[in-house]
């Protein structure tokens, strides 16, 4: 644990920051179970990129929230002690890894919405500063998944039949990037960025000019829809990654690696 | 005679030999075959430490793992370009793998039981693999030398991580020392047999070696470079407070190397034909994850060869265009 | 009208309708209805708990809560076997499961969170079910009632367990007392909406409960069993020294009954109309489970006709030889 | 942890029983798995039936365990607190559930073997008593076992190649099972069942009768054969079940259940 600050504890600002930062840390966890998986080596390498970019976005986010929340937590005190209840990101990035379209159609949607939020900036030194760096590495992100989901939806008769699938099986989990849940909704307008529903328009615009261009259709979702992943409700596959992610550190407890 | 003069030129002047110069077939295939069999090794390779990326005890851990991986990735990249000059396609050489008529360094068949493993793995086998590869910067083809120097720089860092992830175990809980001493226990001796059978002897190979050091391929012998292994990690292991387990490890006074034990050679030869731990798992792996992507490489194929049609139909527009 | 009258003479005396007896076709298709919707709910209900047969937290545990899913199991066999006396099979019922035509009890839509949510299903939802169940032992369908016997000696037990689970939880660790509070805190109201809305008022039924109790399919309102069930809960949350998640709960001296909350109905069809946590989860995994075994109940078929038809040959062999 | 015997330390049957203990743990855990995703209800009873069964087996011959390596440690101290390289069970058991034909083919010769051994009983009085209730048990098994194995090899086209398939692939994990390793030469002679190099005879007579009544073959394993369970040596997905099974219990240390 790192020792008290004198900053502030600013718990809505803390919560708020936690949000994106288990977005980044779930995202990089599923994203680093593609090395040695991946079609062809330059997706692992740039799968490895976009996982060590959001890892390190949640690395730095981390350490903040335990100053504002005045616990003093570290990063893994955040990764590996706290249980399924506590963790703040959305549903979309906890699901298990499809098939490399899967991927893209997440990576896509993920890193679209990341990034218009990115943009905009924030008054919170660190979060302004990962934001900074951020825009750049998402900049990547989107223009990976992009390229490749515009190969796949217009290259082959099977690649398109799979992106398409592939982006209906996404859509349920889509509307929970634009919910303003009560967390960041706590948060004073000047200290957040945009709220998700303002990120939208924009987003689901960018999204469709990459999907037009390759012949492929945005599903609307049916009846049932994924959220609160905010609020600590989490999907089955969270309990496994969890499980995965914290056990080696939960069996040694106290120790230094 | 004339062209092949040129090539043992080269070689007698310790020359690099590019693709554009004229070689004999054998040392053509020679080449192709260890380049191939290299870059197998570095894409299997990043099995092992590949499993324990998820499951790394802590975050900074896990970022070393995941760039010590994403590098071995590069490395396989590199190597199958170097083949690549030679007339194979990568494409090609992966098939040979999968089929089991290229091999892959048989240090990978052995599986990554603990945390502790992937320190064994970065202190011990990359220590190895830099021993071997070292030499090979100075290699007498170029692209393989290049792409060894790139190797080598990374290989030196990730051994040093190796390092420090046992470093940090044998300076914690009872627990983690037990860690580390039983990974050290079961990679020490398979490392060793990174060097390949004894230069002489019955274990001695069948005129390869020969054949390799007169092209400047191979630079020294297996025994040497092992001797040279042993003496080094005898002390990073002092320094780390790991033991050997080699009840025959001592210091020589005369020779100012160290004496150690006999190797096992049928484990060697079983793992080899097929009997170790993760013989079946590691092909089973590599060729899942490139089935599973046929798709993909079709389409990015696919969609490629629609995007250069469509372009020379713009290309042909526009002249027609600029004629009228 | 000779028929009916017999029906409706046996449903006058309060007598058992059995499967061979003439009923009204509406009686019959509202029990095929309720039959299999309940037979759906139990296999469906299998699903939160079992997600914790894998980690349960001690062996006992472990053993306990197979036993407990394996029970549901065989409740969903029984409840599928009465309904078959009424000229359905289970095919046809798991295919109207499957599309959404017929339901089970939303209260599976809530999502198993914890290991103390194993211990809430039992005491709450179980709890629940037996309110609603143990009025049906006295349903007028014969081989519903016996169903239902059996099913309520085996739920009791399993309330029971639901009960220890949280028992021990409050008497943990501080982390367990939270875990448990948390879990009571998430399925109180869920499980206060499983008897179905007011029957008065604004969320009013449409008939159907006047019809069914006629019928002697009910025999009880949905606010009656509602009350019963928050009276007996408040008396063991006392024991086990949960907080019930209700600020407007209090012992009303006039009724001798609790007065409690309003219940969010916006929830309640929010979560019936498939907005719930787990409806496509619930749904897409019993699919899953049913595509996936399609060639095993093919070949099950497949091998018993053959099985039949060589004993036929067997039969028919043995006869020619008799004869002879 | 239980209070300590009078019993004398015996370390070799010890380590005997822990194989046998584990071997039934560990099927027991991957066996639950099949419960809501079985092909039909009375599958998902039969099966919760055999790992009820095994998982009782382990947890009578745990404590014997405890008892004779002196630890005195009892069955969740067993199940929930060792760590991988401590676990005795062969590599059958372990591997990731499959097709349901593949739970046959894996349950057929499990149990036919484990049948053989416990059939022929034992000194130790607490496995005598394991192997006498056990014995009616994997009778049990045996016969479900076999007589989906008959089912699926003699029923469609589809099922006889699954099943064909199936055998095929737990053929690298079946020598396993009657080698002789130094866990079970260090018992004497007299306080042990048969070796299991013993039981091969007249399990692989009794597995040929089942295959050959369904028109199926038993395949010769290839090169490679899976080793060393009873030495800690274990595969990857070892790592992945015990991860599940344990992280409950080790995120709560000290705790009752």
């Amino acid at each position: 644990m790192t020792s008290r600050t004198t900053t502030p504890a600013d718990p809505a600002t803390a919560a708020y920051l936690l949000g994106l930062a288990d977005d980044a840390m779930v995202y990089a966890q599923r994203l680093g179970e593609w090395l040695t998986n991946a079609p062809q080596l330059e997706e692992d390498m740039a799968l490895a990129n976009v996982s060590l970019d959001l890892l390190g976005q949640a690395r730095a986010l981390y350490p903040r929230v335990g100053e504002l929340d005045g616990t003093g937590r570290g990063e893994d005190d955040f990764a590996m002690w706290r249980d399924e209840r506590d963790w703040r990101n959305v549903h979309l990035v906890e699901q298990p890894r499809g098939d490399f379209a899967d991927e893209m159609a997440r990576l896509l949607w993920f890193s679209t919405t990341r990034l218009e939020l990115f943009s905009a900036g924030a008054s919170d030194p660190v979060l302004a500063g990962v934001m900074a760096k951020g825009v750049k590495e998402l900049g990547y992100h989107v223009d990976h998944a992009a390229q490749w989901v515009v190969r796949l939806g217009d290259g082959t008769d099977e690649s398109h039949r799979r992106m398409q699938a592939a982006l209906d099986r996404v859509a349920p989990y889509v509307d929970e990037l634009f919910t303003d849940d009560e967390t960041v909704l706590a948060v004073p307008e000047a200290d957040r960025g945009p709220l998700p529903s303002q990120l939208r328009e924009h987003v689901v615009r960018r999204v469709d000019r990459v999907l037009h261009s390759a012949g492929l259709t945005r599903p609307e979702p049916g009846a049932w829809r994924a959220k609160d992943g905010r609020r600590g409700i989490h999907s089955r596959p969270m309990g496994s990654l969890l499980a995965e992610m914290q056990y080696l550190a939960r069996s040694h407890p106290g120790a230094t690696w | 005679a004339e062209r092949e003069a040129s090539f043992e030129e080269l070689i007698a002047a310790d020359q690099r030999i590019e693709p554009r110069d004229a070689m004999p077939e054998a040392y053509r295939r020679t080449l192709v075959r260890q380049i191939a069999q290299h870059a197998h090794s570095e894409i299997i390779g990043m099995q092992p430490e590949g499993a324990w990326i998820t499951r790394a005890p802590s975050l900074r851990r896990k970022a070393i793992l995941v760039a010590k991986v994403q590098d071995e990735a590069g490395h396989g990249m590199y190597l199958y370009s170097a083949a690549e000059t030679l007339g194979v396609d990568r494409g090609e050489l992966l098939e040979m793998l999968h089929e089991g008529k290229q091999k892959y360094s048989s240090i990978f068949n052995y599986p990554t039981l603990t945390w502790a493993d992937c320190g064994a793995i970065g202190w011990l086998v990359d220590g190895a693999a830099i021993m071997n590869q070292v030499p090979l910067c100075r290699c007498s083809y170029g692209p393989y030398a290049r792409a060894m120097i790139r190797v080598c720089k990374e290989e030196s860092f990730h051994q040093r991580q190796g390092f420090e992830i046992l470093w940090t175990l044998m300076r914690g809980t009872p627990a983690q020392q037990q860690m580390a001493q039983d990974a050290v226990d079961r990679w020490w001796w398979p490392a060793l047999m990174m060097f390949g059978p004894h230069d002489s002897g019955e274990a001695a190979s069948n005129g390869h070696t020969a054949q390799s050091m007169a092209w400047g391929i191979k630079r020294f012998s297996n025994d040497d470079l092992r001797q040279r292994f042993v003496d080094m990690m005898v002390q990073q292991a002092d320094r780390l407070g790991v033991r050997i387990p080699d009840p025959d490890l001592r210091w020589d006074e005369e020779r100012q190397q160290h004496d150690f034990g006999a190797i096992d050679w049928s484990e060697f030869k079983a793992v080899l034909a097929g009997d170790g731990a993760c013989n079946a798992e590691r092909i089973a792996h590599r060729r899942r994850a490139h089935d599973d992507g046929a798709w993909v490489r079709e389409a990015a194929l696919a969609h490629a060869r629609k995007h250069e049609a469509r372009q020379q139909v713009q290309q042909d527009q526009q002249e027609v265009v600029r004629a009228s």
